[in-house]
């Protein structure tokens, strides 16, 4: 279980953006964490990977402080730019113990890749999909991705989409920001709602549908009227 | 290997190239000195106390202290070593000693061997430390300033010269140049006895001289509002003093009250010939005295030096790219005791004379 | 170890253009003066010859011959430059990460293992630029001095080798002084990583604060200690050698503590 | 596979089986994908595949041993229970929709027999 206990963070005097933020992320699970623009989502994860220091809080992992579970997927490129694919992945290997180059390969197939082409060369699309197999082809429990699906077209989204049915996933807990949830709704086991800092709600998606006949959408149109 | 290509490559040209410097800074032969003794034994004790002070100005500064038996030590070697070096005249001595010596009101003479250090924290108590070479004992004595002294404003004690159990100290007050007096202090039996000097109120005196009580000194005095001063010497029992006019004229660099106590030699520096005069005290006569030396000075400037001590004078020259002339000359008989080459194997023109040390 | 080894290379490799492109820069400028050099001098002894109707030797005379020292007298300014360079390297090797196309920073802080390797990684990357720095330029003196003996009519030379006063202070023909040069160099660096790091950690404003603190406590225990030491006026000059060493020592461990600890705690992205 | 965001992705999956299992393109015994192949092929989330299987286990629709794929049951019954369920479902809907607008029975039940037989005589042309 990945749980993260009392995060607060305050840029300078004034602006304070996390208030005390705390859940939690079961293994085997797509947890989605939804704020709008600015709400410091991906300063959580930032601040879980120890990206950005924090006032207070902790972040837990089975009980134990330490990220050698835990991966993350940043929504920039991380790669120094004259790198290409093949040099990135050759890095990944050189310091990461828990870099798994097979599944690194099989990946780049499925996404179509090419080890030759210069990272910053890539498209948007490509970009995130080669930041996925970063993220993926590491064998750990946990894995952050910070809004992998921002501003890419609807059909790289859908290449995207299908590792989150694949078998890839399997005993992995995945932790996602993003604010547009429309075509990966059904993929998503738990949702918390992110407001001013604070978590303002959570939920699971099956029971939400199954109780109440919501879906995450008509729970985030009541969630950010109130 | 691939992955550590660029750090291989710098790490191998810095290896290379500092190895190519280190290479070049063997290669720089260094001087070489051999004494030649041209008159003259070499082991009198009087030879044997001079060391050359040379300089290597060439790409290598090393300095070297070359003794005229030939043997020769390198002193500074480089940024570390110039820092941790001891001030030459405080080597060996015992670290109190070497504290009390060092603070900025206390001044030295070295005299025989021994190390006398005198000086006054407060004008109200002098404190006097001397230290034997050998031994590592330092001999401390406190004594109260006397009366007149206290009256100065900062007074700075100068130790001039021991006489049998007696050391003989100037007393200055260097804020306002008011006057010196004159102390002997007995270390037998631990007195300060203050010493008359006529003629000296309100003038800087510069002590030239003293045997069996009799003293000669010089007095300057410092005309209002220009800076010229009127210099006379004198010579005095403690009670009257004699003027010696004969003397005011004369403008000489060191001066010095012989051995005997009989003459003052005054020594006068000009640069290619040593001249100097024995003036008589009893017949009031003066000898001039004068002897060539062979001398060559050029862009390096620093060809020569001359020092009197002892009824003895001290000279050093540059006649040769890397040869000095050391030679030494009784002031009154002006027979030549002893003369001789240190030679450079390198022979340039970089090998400079800085100064002689005579301890 | 090994990791922070290739990490070096990967510094390395990203400025690598930059760096044999000041090398190669630097070493033409100063043959450059060089040959400059003496054939201005030819050319002032041929003019002065006709315009005084005096024989060559009488010209050489009066002007002097030109010495391999005033010949390469440009050789410090050009130094003087690699040294701003290698300064703003010591900034830029940390910037890139933050504000270049793509923020290496995140990879770099996500790394397995301590961040005291990054640390290290940028210093022994700048550590071998400097000492490659010196180590060629030693090579391209030498090298100018081929060029300016075979370069300058014989009469026209005056013949030892000799450096300017400026060169010397650098190379004082002293393997102790360079490491000791390169020692306070490396110093330099580690001061500027950890005022960088201050800047990285609490940004702008605040982070200009902390930095003009930091300079303010070094300049504190540098000052504040000599005005000590002259007041209790008891220390002899080796002690004082030593405290000065000493404290060299102390706050060069300090600098690269407080920046470790800043890597570990108090930076982002 | 298009979903119904508001109702329980697992209970559509459920459907779906059904809907097959009621058209017999589904028979008795026939192995059906396993949890993982299934997930890839709706592109829904292992988890939810795998709770679709367990509540059609729940219901008896197919049976699953160790490491061997699951099977549709052998049992008859179950298969026609499937049929009616289906059926009962998609009449109480159309009556729900029919009703909204008063339509008598009489004609609801003319209009209905018209549309069926056209609609099997198109499939027959085709």
């Amino acid at each position: 279980m990945l749980e993260v206990h009392g995060l607060k963070k305050r840029y300078g005097r004034k602006k304070s953006i996390l208030e005390g933020v705390s859940f939690s992320v079961r293994p085997d699970s797509i947890t989605c964490l939804i704020g709008l623009n600015g709400e410091g989502k991906s300063t959580i994860l930032k601040a879980i990977m120890g990206l950005v220091p924090v006032d207070a809080g902790t972040v837990l992992v089975d009980g134990e402080v330490s990220r050698e579970k835990i991966a993350f997927v940043p929504d920039l490129q991380t790669m120094p730019g004259y790198m290409t694919i093949g040099d990135a992945l050759t890095y990944m290997g050189d310091y990461y113990p828990d870099w798994n180059s097979k599944v690194a390969e099989e990946l780049m197939g499925l996404f179509k890749l090419l080890t030759t082409d210069k990272i910053l060369e890539l498209s948007k699309g490509n970009q995130a999909k080669f930041s996925l197999v970063l993220g993926f082809a590491l064998d750990r429990q946990y894995l952050l991705l910070d809004e992998p699906f921002a501003g890419i077209d609807l059909f790289t989204k859908e290449q995207i989409a299908w590792i989150f049915s694949s078998h890839y996933m399997e005993g992995r807990g995945i932790l996602m920001t993003t604010h547009e949830i429309i075509e990966i709704e059904h993929l998503i086991d738990r949702v918390v709602f992110l407001q001013d800092g604070r978590i303002i709600d959570e939920h699971d998606t099956e029971e939400m549908r199954e109780v109440y006949g919501k879906s995450v959408q008509d729970r985030m149109r009541e969630v950010y009227q109130r | 290997m691939r992955k550590f290509k660029f750090v291989l490559i710098l790490a191998v040209v810095s290896f290379l190239t500092v190895g190519i410097y280190t290479v070049f800074i063997q290669s720089i032969d260094e001087s070489d000195f051999t004494v030649e003794t041209v008159k003259g034994d070499p082991k009198q004790p009087l030879v044997r106390s001079v060391q050359a002070e040379l300089y290597d100005q060439g790409l290598k500064g090393v300095d070297y202290n070359v003794r005229l038996d030939g043997h020769v030590e390198k002193t500074k070697e480089n940024l570390i070593s110039g820092l941790f070096e001891s001030p030459y005249n405080e080597n060996g001595a015992p670290a109190d000693f070497r504290r009390f010596i060092r603070s900025d009101y206390v001044l030295t003479l070295e005299q025989e061997g021994v190390s006398y250090a005198i000086g006054t924290p407060n004008n109200n108590k002098w404190e006097l430390q001397y230290w034997q070479g050998s031994k590592q004992r330092v001999v401390k004595k406190m004594f109260p300033a006397p009366a007149e002294a206290q009256k100065l404003v900062e007074t700075e004690l100068n130790p001039y010269r021991r006489i049998g159990n007696n050391l003989y100290v100037s007393v200055q007050d260097y804020q306002t140049n008011s006057g010196t007096l004159l102390y002997k202090i007995d270390l037998k039996n631990d007195t300060v006895q203050k010493i008359n000097l006529p003629y000296t109120s309100k003038k800087e005196v510069m002590i030239l001289g003293i045997h069996d009580e009799m003293i000669v000194y010089r007095t300057v005095e410092y005309l209002e509002g220009s800076d010229e001063s009127i210099e006379k010497t004198y010579w005095s029992d403690g009670e009257t003093a004699q003027p010696l006019k004969a003397l005011n004229s004369i403008i000489a660099n060191q001066t010095e009250l012989s051995e005997d106590g009989t003459k003052l030699i005054m020594l006068e520096g000009d640069s290619d010939q040593s001249s100097w005069i024995v003036y008589d005290l009893a017949s009031k006569k003066s000898e001039k005295h004068s002897m060539d030396i062979p001398l060559v000075t050029d862009k390096f400037g620093l060809g020569s030096y001359t020092e009197l001590k002892d009824d003895l004078i001290y000279t050093a020259n540059r006649i040769d790219d890397g040869v000095i002339n050391i030679r030494i000359v009784d002031a009154v008989s002006e027979r030549v005791l002893y003369e001789g080459n240190i030679k450079d194997k390198l022979k340039r023109k970089e090998t400079s004379l800085n100064s002689l040390i005579l301890n | 170890m090994k990791q922070y080894l290739m990490l070096t290379n990967e510094e390395l490799k990203r400025s690598w253009k930059m760096i044999v492109s000041v090398i190669l820069a630097m070493a033409s400028i100063e043959i450059l003066t060089i040959v400059g050099r003496v054939i201005y001098h030819e050319r002032q002894v041929k003019e002065y010859m006709s315009y005084a109707k005096l024989s060559e030797s009488d010209a050489i005379e009066t002007i002097g011959e030109l010495s391999f020292q005033q010949a390469s007298s440009y050789f410090s300014y050009v130094i003087m430059i690699g040294i701003v360079l290698v300064i703003l390297y010591a900034i830029q090797i940390w910037y890139r990460d933050w504000l270049g196309e793509s923020k290496y920073i995140y990879r770099l802080l996500l790394l397995p293992g301590s961040r005291a390797k990054i640390f290290f990684a940028k210093w022994t990357s700048l550590a071998l630029v400097i000492i490659s720095f010196i180590g060629l330029q030693w090579v391209v003196i030498q090298l100018s001095y081929v060029i300016f003996n075979w370069l300058i009519k014989d009469d026209y030379r005056a013949s030892s080798f000799n450096m300017s006063m400026a060169l010397k202070q650098l190379y004082t023909m002293n393997v102790v002084d360079l490491l000791l040069i390169v020692l306070v160099s490396l110093f330099v660096v580690s001061f500027l990583f950890m005022l960088v790091l201050l800047e990285r950690s609490y940004r702008k404003a605040k982070g200009l604060i902390f930095i003009i603190l930091e300079v303010a406590f070094l300049l504190l225990i540098t000052v504040g200690n000599m005005y000590v030491i002259e007041k209790l006026d008891i220390f002899l000059s080796q002690e004082i050698s030593a405290i000065m060493v000493a404290i060299f020592v102390l706050y060069f461990v300090y600098t690269i503590w407080k920046s470790l600890r800043l890597l570990k705690w108090k930076i982002s992205v | 596979m298009q979903f119904d965001q508001r109702s329980p992705v697992y209970l559509q999956v459920v459907r779906w089986f059904k809907e097959q299992i009621a058209t017999e393109e589904l028979k008795c015994g026939q192995e059906i994908p396993s949890r993982r192949e299934i997930a890839a092929q709706l592109g829904i989330n292992p988890n939810t595949a795998q709770k679709a299987y367990k509540e059609m286990e729940d219901q008896q629709l197919i049976t699953t041993e160790r490491n061997v794929p699951s099977k549709i049951t052998m049992d008859q019954e179950i298969v026609k229970k499937v049929r009616t369920e289906m059926l009962d479902e998609a009449v109480a809907q159309f009556i729900e929709a029919v009703q909204a607008i008063q339509i008598p029975l009489g004609e609801v039940v003319t209009k209905v027999e018209t549309m069926y037989q056209s609609t099997e005589r198109r499939k027959i042309d085709a």
